[in-house]
Formats: structure tokens, C-alpha cells, sequence
């Protein structure tokens, strides 16, 4: 499928993963123990045929730099084809004007460049599987403008809640696209994924910026409703949208239980990341480990439960570990207790013994920090 | 080549009979080792740690898998620029016909022009079968230092298996007196262990020479270490100290295995700055169940454990399901052991399964069992 | 393996000995081309821009240069994750010894272990010594839309040469109704281009059967091929346009250089969208003299020209020092034209040094003279 | 070598290449055809066994992570060794503020990790061939606590104007490192390259920041200079210093001399870069090309003289380039007349016929500009 190229898009203003994000845009946060967020993008692009990508960043790039090397680890043709990371250099963390649009409007040079006649955007904040190239037949063939790709929840009051919808007619036609505001149960959930022609796609970038300096991709795309034949086309299987810290400690957590797992993950499916050449993990005569996910080059001397350990965490004696997250090299002391955390890589949780918070406002522990 | 002017060939061309089906598809340097690895990630890993750019593999036996594993060099990193991992099977030239390698000596002299391509000053001679972690660099730094023709790294052995390994007799200040194949009273216990720096002009010789004589089985150890010493050339022991093992038998693979449950392993995998490098297998963390019970184990990434697991390693992929049990055993990838079975001091083979409530092994046997073949459970 | 199921097998075992002293030291695809290339870049160059990700290739004579270069997947961007190229050479199995391939289809027979291991729907088999540009993925996609078995590429050859190719004759879908090995008598002009795409699982069973088989030569174009048409398959044609060149000679090989030169060749290596990948030279851009005069030529980096340079073809690091005349030659690889020396209608082999004032070729030979020793000149 | 880490620092605010800058930091900047400025540094430090290197950058980072990758055309070994691209994001383009020491500091953290005893520190526009094991095996016979790495001229009063000297004593001592003035023909240029303790280098960071925000690594090693023992290295062979938009157009041409390019490139010493897979140089009927040198990829049927082509550049007919640097793809068009001229990447030069400059003053036409 050479007929796309695909473009992975910034986090939007309104999106902010309090704690983790301070140190790497969201793409670059840790996920499911080895993973990162954008693996899963760009893996779905990588497994759709997808070879010359373009991932849009705005700061702290250093951690993702690191991570997406020339892309090898997801099996793109290092002649053929290319991981791009462009960078917005005008405009502030929380300015107004940080939009999508602006990323792309100062990278029009590199978007013109490309010969591909259709272009798939998908976040770097969302979880799913998805086969581009059927999608993009798809849409070829119903002769669509655009095609929005969308997933219908029934839990859209209290979550999702800074997410867009999408406003549906009986064919399938988007009437509007518009934030969620809670108000309804069922929703069908913007995925924020757009396939459309790439001149398509400049004319708008074009057109939104002349309209509004604050107007997103999505904002045009919603002016345009009555214009141009949008389309939704929904989207089956598992889906996690990480637009803050609690969807993002949900959507870990979920991931635990194997039939979630089990759909967003198979054989056919590979999702790639980045190896570290890590051991695998080594339990001991005192650990108790019960529903959890463990990577590698762990030390397991305590008891985990309900958690994700990430690479080359030490939970030594004593300790206990329960509905928590563990990022990478993270060491829980002996005897200290830690309960609905997301603790950071490499902090060292030693002398204060009870590190505990509700399931409904879990607790973050900051990178590096010791305790 | 430009870091330290020495080019490394790993021999790897043995069946490794021994290990019986586990070799039946596969070269014993491709046997799978402690969870994640290859044997021959070992002297791989330590090339790629030791600087080296250009390492020659040199197969013969089923090397289908051992040749596809080793060619993707960026596994060791060893995919840059001028570097490189060399697939080297016999071959057809136009003055030679396709002919197997008839010993250590000869796999090199058939690559002789390989050799010659890099002309390094140096050349490390390894053995694709042995598990242990060294810095070739410092071998190589210490062989410069003695003005040596030939280095020949070696470990300290219990006297009494001496007799099992070629033994290195050497002065104080580690020059070479005499060397014995397997000797029945062995005057030292500095065992070789079959890796070998020559000054490449020096074996390029001795090579051309050992070629052209009948009598000669076209083995280091058995011919060119004795003729160098007969010419009298400076031969340099160097002594390692640290894990070294050669996995010739299933009791023995086990064993390695079982050497990683140590809190203290010498081997000590988890060191971040000797990593060993291998395959990059996608597949989620190991996920364990809410009835698992595992303890002193090693466990790795694609595995789901519901069972109970007690000083065993399981390797990638694998299933222990609830209500199973797998004691002191090793459980090579994708092996899955179905609910009830029970499994003790057994070696699983990769991708076999062992049936609903079937028992494997005892607890008390002399010998490891291998499991080679699926053991129908209750159906 | 994800993007189109289809796994390439590149037949790279030939001597290619019309090519003489060309290949004392490598086999045919690995023998220059066009400045920079080696002819096996065309078929890995045309697999990595299809999208094709893992690419057997099958080596036997004289292999070492080949296979090490072709090992080096990171030259064609197959070296990502799960992409790569891998040599086959014969090997030695438990069941079987070391045994060189007796045919291009005995080749892939002996590898079948190596293609189930990916388990592709497809596989496209390649001969490794012709030089063009393809789509395969266009292949594919006329090879599934026409629910063929397997479909073989042709190019229309002048009628008066048919009688040299393996021609198809097919109706107008595309079907091919017979097949004739170099017929006296053609019946079309459609030259079987040795480009085949099999449906694997029937492919498969087709190896098997011709293993067993004591009168088959092991040969795509003599047994399979035509035992799929005995057996009423769908065997389609897929006409292909464009440049196309089969250098068996020294003859056609200069040819085939000299054809870049025209202002708009066929060939366009100059397409941005079409590259075609080989080894990075690490050498400055070339260097032309205050002396030079280049008039139509091909010239690539780490040359010095200093002299007279007309309707030529000058490889990597070649040298043309001043008041040298090189015309309607070839300079391979390093090769040395010192001061004086002139040369009209030659291919200079790799590395060859013509001396001072030499005179090597003449204007109006018939054929070309290769050259692949020194030449001296007056000193 | 495993001794020491290596630092390719970044360009001071006192260095500025007129014009090419405004699209790329200077080691992006194209050199002699086919490489990038940044490629010297980063293969004397591959050459010289050194395989983890940090590259401070400040902006317009895309064209040189593009280029550097994951290091791979250095012959750095992938999973032992690492580039790593470390960004700058606090201050402005041509703030007082923009030292290197800013930059260290602000990168700290991965200083800190690295486990090396040494550090050799290079900068990314200087273009010279050293072998820094020997350097270093040098500094630590030597006893020195810095060793400075110069370069003598005789022709201080007209160039190297930009850069810093060494006043030496005769033990090769250095009394001071203070700016070239133009007073004196000859001087010790300094190549603003150090080798030292990282435990010292992390010290004088800290130091200088305490003592001044504006101050340098040059000011503080200057200092220092009679608390420490500090000493000078000399340098032989090719040394190019390209700090302003003269010094880059000499540096080029004076490397079509062969005895000049052969002094700095040597076969056993590979100058690495990321190859473009171009095709060989086609010559046409009508093209005269001497004393030049050219890259892959271009169609000339025009006249070249005392020149460097970049890759895939069109020289057409009738078209004369004398005394010019023309980068990778630029069109001279037919007829037209190009001398004393930097042309940079993807210009055309189409329609005016006369495009001529002095030789002391050379012209430059902008990226993708079409005259």
C-alpha cells in the first residue's frame, strides 16, 4: 500500500497527562510495561504498508527521539521508507495557538514533498488496532471526502470527556464533530483518525488557518460537515484514549485482564517497540505475584497484584504492590506498601513505608524521585 | 576494523550430538539457553561488547536456522557501516569442489580469502557452543603486552576433571610450556578454552602448511597449537576467571539453566553494561494469572503462568496453565503444559505440549528428562 | 511479512562462466555494474522498493564474496525488524549430506524448511544476474486478480531472436496454453523473463513430487513449469515493458554499460522513485583534473580523471591520469589508467593496472577485449 | 578505547554562517559535496574507538537528526554504542544567554549517566582529522588536567578571525585562551577541542554557570588556566574553521586541492556520512568540466570549473559554474553564468543569465529559490 503516507498527530492543548508528561510528550510515555503510546500507531501503519511517516512533536523530544530511531524496530524499509519527526519551533507549551494545524502549517514543505495521493492521521495518544490499508479502500470506494474513524461507547458520561464525538446520520454521513460534554451515555467516540486526500488535506490546513489561528484539524473538519462528504466509519476491538492521568492509569489497567488484552494484541497484529536487551525477570523463594503483567529484567522478591511492572523494577522483601503501575527501573523498598500509584522510572520508593491512594484518584510518584 | 585491527571467527559448525533431539533441526550453537537467548548470543554479545566490527560464522551442520538468526547482525549491533556478522558454509570455488570442513583448522583455511578481505592483525578464534561473558579486548591488550604469536585463553578446573579438558602448562609469567589433549595425569588444571588471538600473517602460514599435510587432522588444538609450540613460538595463556560452561549434554543444559536461580549467579544477565544481545521477539511481558504460585524462577517475556512454577526457567511463549506444576525444570519456547499436568526435573523441548493431568519426570531421577515429543494428558 | 505475504528466493548459484576471468573469485550477480552496482542490487532493489521484506538467496559457486555482501541486508533497507536477507547455501542435514543444488528447482527444494519458516501465500522466485527495474507488487496484484497458480513475467523479444528464450504462448487474457525451451520455430515473441510467482502451498507440493522424481532435472523451466501446464493449471503471463538485459557475455555486459550513456536510457538509474540501493562507498566525490576532457560518460565517486575520458563507463575508484585516452570503454572497480595509455574498446577488470603509454583495444575490434591483467607500459 | 565519552558542542553565538544557517545548524551544513560538516567530529571519534557521543543541538534540529540516524554510517556499533541528540530548550536563537555551558547544564542528567572516566569534547564546525585515542593516551601520560587541541598559523591576521587562541609557555603550558584579534600573523588557533576527567568537565560546568551565565567552556578552562594544569596539543595536517560565511566558502575551495583534500582524507582514517543511493555522474556531448569536484547524481552539460557540485545537480547547456559551491539538486540553467557563488540546496537558476560576485566577497542564493 503505497497509496498513503501516514502522519501521527500532536496532542492537542486540551490533552495534559499530569505528572508523566512533564518529562516526554505523550507518545513517548510508557505503556503496558514495555511498551510506548506510539508504538501502537505506528505499528498500525507499519502493518498496513504504511512506510513514510511523519510524526509531529512540539517539546522535550529527546525520549522519543531515542525511541524511534530510523523505525527498523517497526519493520520499515530503512531505504524505502522513513520515520520523519518534525518539529514546531514557534509557540509556547500552553500557548492558545499550539494546534495541530500550526505543526503542520510551519512543516507545509516537508507535507508537499510527498507523492503519496492520501495521507492517514492518527493521534500519538491512542490505543488500538486498526488496518489502515482496508480503511482506505473503503473509503476509496464509497467516494468519500473523508473518513473518520470512530468507536461507539456506552460510558461516554464518565469517560471520554475530552474527547470529540461524532455526530452520525443514518448513513453513516458526520453532522458535526464536537466535544464530548458528558451529557449522553452512548457516544460515538472520535478517534481522532482521518483518511482523505492529501490535497484534500492542505486545502484545509490552508482554509483553517486563514478562519481561525486557533482552529484545529478537527474544528475545520466540523465546519466543513455540510460541504463535504464525511463519513464515520466505526471501530471494533479494544480502545483506549489517554487524554489525562486517570484514563491513563484506566486504560494500563485494563490491560491486565486477558480478554482485553487479547483484543487489542494478536499474532497478526504485531505490535513493535524498542528492545532493551533486558534479562528476563527473576523471581525469588519470598515472592507472591497474582494478575499481573511483568516485563523483563525485573527482580521479584515481594508481592505484586493487579500491576504492571516495566522493565527492571526491584520489588524487594516485604514489599507489596497492588493496582499500580511501575514504570521502568522503578525500586520499591522492603516492607513498603504501594497501592493505586503510577510511579515514575527510577524512583526509589525506600523509607516512607505506606504509599497508598483510591482507585478513583490514583497517586503519581515523580521520576527519579526517592522516598 | 579500525577500533583494534581484529577480526573474530566463531566456529560453529557442530552438531552437538549429545544433546540428542534438541540438535536434530538445529546446530547446537542455535540451542535456545536461559529463557530469551542462543548459545551463540554469548560469543556475539561479547564480540559486539569487546569492540569488535567484523565476526565470521563459520556453519555446517543444519545451518538453515543458524544462518538466518546470525545474518541479522543488528541483533549484536554489529549491522553498522563497516561492520558485519559473516555467514561462512562451505563452498564451491573454481579450483575446489563443495567439500565439508574436515576440522577447527580447515573451516578457517577454506576462508582463508575471507580473512584476507579485512586483513586484520589480529584474529580471535572462538567456539559458537559456550556460555560465559569476556572482554576480548583485554585478552587481545595482553597478548599485545607478552609479544605474543598466540594467546590462548584459560580457566582455572577442578584437578580431578582435568583429564576431560586440553590442558595448558604455562610458566609464571603465562608463557605456554606444553599442551596436552585430555591428558590421564595432568600436570596442571589450566584448561583451554578454545579461543585462540594468532597474529593473522603467523596462522596464515601455519594454515597453508597444515593444508598440505596429509598426516594432519586439521584441528588447533590437536595440530597447530603443538606445531607452533614446536617451532617454539611464544604462546601466551590468559587466564579467565568467571562463569564458563560448555553445554555438551542435556544434564548439563539443564544445569546452566538451573545456575541462573542463584541470587548471586556469576553469570549474572541482569549486568547493564555486559548485556547479552539476542533476538527481539514481539510479544506483551509475561502476564501471570490470578492462581499462579511462582517461586525462584526466570521467566521472560511472552509467557502466561496460572500454574505453579518452582525453581525452573521458562522460556518465551511459554503456558503453564492453572492447576499445573513445573518443578525443577526448564521449559524451552513456546512449550505449554495444560492444566493439572505436573512436570519434575525435566528438560521440555521447544513447542511441545504436555497434556491435562500428565506427569513428566520424577523428583528423584539421576538424569534430566528431555521431552522431545507432545505427552498426550486426559482428554 | 505483513504487508504482502510474498517471499522472494533469489537464484544466485551460477558461475556464469561466458564471463571468464570476470568470475575466477565471484559469482555472476555479484559482478559490476554501471559504475556502483553489482547486478544483484537490480532483483534486492526491486524486492525492497515492492515492498518485499524477506529475500532468500541461493548461492553455491565461489560464494564468499557474494554472500558477504549480500548478508549486509542494510545496503536494500531489508535489515528492519522483521525483514531480511539470507543466504542458502547447500548445507549438511541429519537426513541428507552436503550436496550441491542440481537445479534451480532442487535449489528452492532444498530450502523448503527455510519458506515454511515464514509461511508466506506467495513466493516470487528471481534470478540473480539480470539487470531492470519491476514492480513485483504489480505482479502480485495481476497474479491474485487473475486467480493464476503461477505467473510468469515475459517480455516481447524480436521474433528473429526468439528461438534464444524459453518462449510462452498464451491467448489474449494472458493465459499461457504451452511453453517451449529455446524453439527453432517460436510461436510468439513472449520471452519468459525466469520471474515466477507460485502460489506456495501448491508450489510446495510440486517440489516435493520432483525430488522424488529420477528423471527430473530439477529445473523451473524444464520440469515444473511444464508439469503445471500438463497438470491443466492456470499459469498466466505477465507482459512486462522496459529495460531488460541478461549479461551471460563480455560482449553483452559492456553493452549493457554502454546503454546508460544515451541522454534518456531506458534504464533511468537517475529515478528518485525507482532507486536502486548498493554497498556505501566510503570515498570523496570524484575528482576531475585541470587536464581532464569528459565527453558522455557515467562516472562515479573516488574516481581521479585527469585525461581524456570519451563514451565510457568509469567504476569506484578508478584513475585516468593525464594524457591518457580512455574511449568506448569500461573501467571496473580501482582500476588504473596511467599517463599516455590508451584504451578503445575494452572492459577493464577490477583493480587492473594499464601501464604508461600502453595501447589496449582497438577502435574497431568486433568484440570487446576484457582485460584482467596488468598491462605494463614503458617505464 | 572505552575510556571516554565524546562531545560534539554546539556552535557559540559568536559563530554564524550567513544564510545556510538560517535553514540548519552548521553541522547539517553541506561540505565538500557529500558530507555534512558534523560528519569530521563524529568519525574521528568512531575512528578513534569512541561510541557513545552526545551532540548538543539548539534548533532547526530535523536535518541533522535526519542525517545522524542511529549512527549506523559511522560504523558505531547499534546496541554498545549511541548517538544522542540532546536538545537545548530554554533560551532564544541569538540570546547572550546561549552558551555552551547553558547547554550542558541543561543536560546534566545525561552527563552525569555516562560512566566513562574521560571526555573528549569537539566542535561541530571544524572540519580536521585527529586521532583522539592518541590524544588521550597523550593527556594521561602527560598528568595534564586539560589538554587543548591547537592548530599553528601564519595567516591569524586575515583569518580565523572568529576564533580563540592559545598563548603558550615553552613546556606547551597554556597561559590563556583568548580571542584571535588580528594582531599577530602567527598564532596557535585553538580547535576548540579538550580532553579531560568527566569528573573536572562536570565541576567547570558548574563552576562556570556560578561564576557567570554568559561564560563559555573557553572562558572557565581560561580561568582556570593558572589553578590547572592545562596544556596544548598541536595539530598537523587539514585544519578548516567554519565560523562565518567566508570561512565556509574558503574551506570548500581551497579542498579542491588535491594536496590539501589528501592531507585531510586518508584510507585508513574513513570520513563517514549517510549515502543518498545516487546514481554515478552522467557526462553529456557538451560538457567541460576541470579541476572540480563532483558528486553522484548529476546530468552536466555545461562547463565546470574550480567548482564543487553537490549531489544531483543539472548543469545545463552552455551554463558556466566557475569558483562555486553548489548544493545537493540545484539547476544551473541553460546559459546561465555562475561564479564566485554558494548555491544552496534545490535553487534554480533559470532566468537571469549573470550571476557573478568577487572572490573575496562570494554571492550566496537561498534554498528552493528560483532566479
Amino acid at each position: 500500500m503505497y497509496k498513503a503516507f501516514g502522519i501521527i498527530n500532536p496532542a492537542g492543548r486540551h490533552i495534559w497527562v499530569e505528572g508523566l508528561q512533564s518529562y516526554r510528550p505523550i507518545g513517548a510515555i510508557s505503556f503496558m510495561g514495555r511498551y510506548r503510546v506510539i508504538d501502537f500507531p505506528i505499528s498500525n501503519m507499519s502493518n498496513s504498508g504504511i512506510d513514510r511517516i511523519q510524526i509531529y512533536i512540539r517539546r522535550k523530544p529527546r525520549s522519543l527521539t531515542d525511541h524511534l530511531g530510523t523505525g527498523r524496530q517497526y519493520n520499515i524499509n530503512s531505504k524505502r521508507g522513513r520515520l520523519e519527526v518534525l518539529f514546531t519551533e514557534n509557540g509556547a507549551e500552553h500557548d492558545i495557538y499550539n494546534t495541530d494545524i500550526a505543526s503542520y502549517s510551519e512543516n507545509m514543505e516537508c507535507i508537499e514533498r510527498m507523492h503519496h495521493p492520501y495521507v492517514v492521521i492518527a493521534p500519538s495518544y491512542m490505543v488500538y488496532s486498526a488496518d489502515y490499508s482496508e480503511l482506505l479502500q473503503d473509503h476509496i470506494d464509497s467516494g468519500a471526502d473523508i473518513t473518520l474513524l470512530y468507536h461507539p461507547v456506552d460510558n461516554a458520561k464518565e469517560a471520554f470527556l475530552n474527547c470529540n464525538t461524532l455526530d452520525l446520520n443514518r448513513q453513516k454521513g458526520v453532522l458535526a464533530v464536537e466535544r464530548n460534554r458528558g451529557t449522553a451515555k452512548s457516544r460515538n467516540i472520535f478517534m481522532d483518525t482521518y483518511i482523505m486526500k492529501k490535497e484534500l488535506f492542505v486545502e484545509l490546513i490552508h482554509k483553517a488557518k486563514s478562519m481561525s489561528s486557533m482552529y484545529t484539524l478537527a474544528d475545520i473538519v466540523n465546519y466543513e460537515c455540510n460541504e463535504l462528504d464525511i463519513r464515520g466509519a466505526a471501530h471494533h476491538g479494544y480502545f483506549g484514549s489517554i487524554t489525562d492521568f486517570n484514563s491513563y492509569y484506566d486504560a494500563n489497567i485494563s490491560l491486565i485482564d486477558l480478554k482485553n488484552s487479547t483484543s487489542l494484541f494478536n499474532d497478526d497484529w504485531p505490535i513493535y517497540t524498542k528492545t532493551n536487551d533486558s534479562c528476563p525477570t527473576q523471581y525469588f523463594d519470598t515472592s507472591s505475584v497474582k494478575t499481573s503483567v511483568v516485563s523483563n529484567g525485573c527482580l521479584i522478591e515481594g508481592t505484586v497484584e493487579n500491576s504492571i511492572l516495566g522493565r527492571g523494577c526491584h520489588i524487594k522483601k516485604g514489599a507489596v504492590v497492588k493496582n499500580s503501575i511501575i514504570l521502568a527501573e522503578a525500586v520499591i523498598g522492603e516492607d513498603v506498601h504501594v497501592e493505586n500509584q503510577v510511579v515514575d522510572k527510577r524512583a526509589k520508593l525506600l523509607r516512607v513505608k505506606e504509599i497508598v491512594a483510591s482507585k478513583e484518584k490514583p497517586g503519581y510518584i515523580k521520576r527519579d524521585d526517592i522516598l | 576494523m579500525k577500533q583494534n585491527s581484529m577480526l573474530a571467527m566463531i566456529l560453529a559448525g557442530g552438531r552437538g550430538s549429545r544433546l540428542h533431539d534438541l540438535t536434530n533441526k538445529m546446530a547446537k550453537p542455535a540451542v535456545a539457553y536461559g529463557g530469551k537467548y542462543r548459545i551463540i548470543d554469548f560469543p556475539l554479545s561479547n564480540c559486539a561488547n569487546s569492540g569488535i566490527d567484523v565476526v565470521g560464522v563459520l556453519t555446517q551442520y543444519e545451518s538453515i536456522l543458524l544462518n538466518s538468526y546470525v545474518a541479522a547482525g543488528r541483533r549484536w549491533g554489529l549491522d553498522a557501516k563497516d561492520s558485519g556478522v559473516f555467514v561462512l558454509p562451505p563452498r564451491e570455488k573454481a579450483d575446489a569442489n563443495l567439500n565439508v570442513y574436515r576440522g577447527t583448522a580447515d573451516a578457517i583455511s577454506q576462508n582463508v580469502d575471507f580473512v584476507d578481505s579485512y586483513s586484520p592483525e589480529y584474529v580471535l578464534i572462538l567456539s559458537g557452543d559456550h556460555i560465559y561473558k569476556m572482554n576480548y579486548a583485554k585478552m587481545l591488550a595482553e597478548h599485545k603486552a607478552c609479544n605474543a604469536d598466540a594467546t590462548i585463553a584459560v580457566i582455572e578446573v577442578p584437578m580431578r576433571e582435568a583429564s576431560r579438558f586440553g590442558i595448558m602448562n604455562a610458566d609464571e609469567a603465562g608463557r605456554i610450556l606444553d599442551f596436552e589433549e585430555k591428558p590421564e595425569h595432568p600436570k596442571s588444571n589450566l584448561a583451554s578454552m578454545g579461543i585462540y588471538i594468532f597474529n593473522w600473517k603467523l596462522l596464515r602460514k601455519m594454515l597453508v602448511a597444515d593444508m598440505k599435510n596429509p598426516d594432519s587432522s586439521h584441528d588447533f588444538g590437536k595440530d597447530i597449537i603443538p606445531e607452533l609450540l614446536n617451532d617454539g613460538k611464544n604462546l601466551h595463556a590468559y587466564k579467565f576467571k568467571g562463569y564458563w560452561k560448555d553445554v555438551g549434554t542435556i544434564d548439563s543444559l539443564w544445569e546452566a539453566n538451573m545456575d541462573l536461580l542463584a541470587a548471586d549467579n556469576e553469570l549474572n544477565l541482569n549486568d547493564s553494561t555486559w548485556k547479552i544481545y539476542t533476538e527481539d521477539v514481539t510479544t506483551l511481558p509475561h502476564y501471570v494469572g490470578p492462581d499462579a504460585d511462582i517461586k525462584r524462577a526466570f521467566i521472560t517475556q511472552g509467557c502466561t503462568i496460572n500454574g505453579e512454577v518452582k525453581n525452573s526457567v521458562l522460556f518465551t511463549g511459554t503456558k503453564v496453565a492453572a492447576g499445573a506444576k513445573v518443578v525443577d525444570s526448564v521449559l524451552m519456547p513456546g512449550a505449554v503444559v495444560e492444566e493439572g499436568a505436573v512436570i519434575h526435573r525435566a528438560l521440555i523441548a521447544g513447542g511441545i505440549r504436555i497434556g491435562k493431568q500428565a506427569v513428566v519426570g520424577s523428583a528423584d531421577s539421576e538424569h534430566i528428562e528431555l521431552v522431545a515429543k507432545r505427552v498426550k494428558g486426559v482428554e
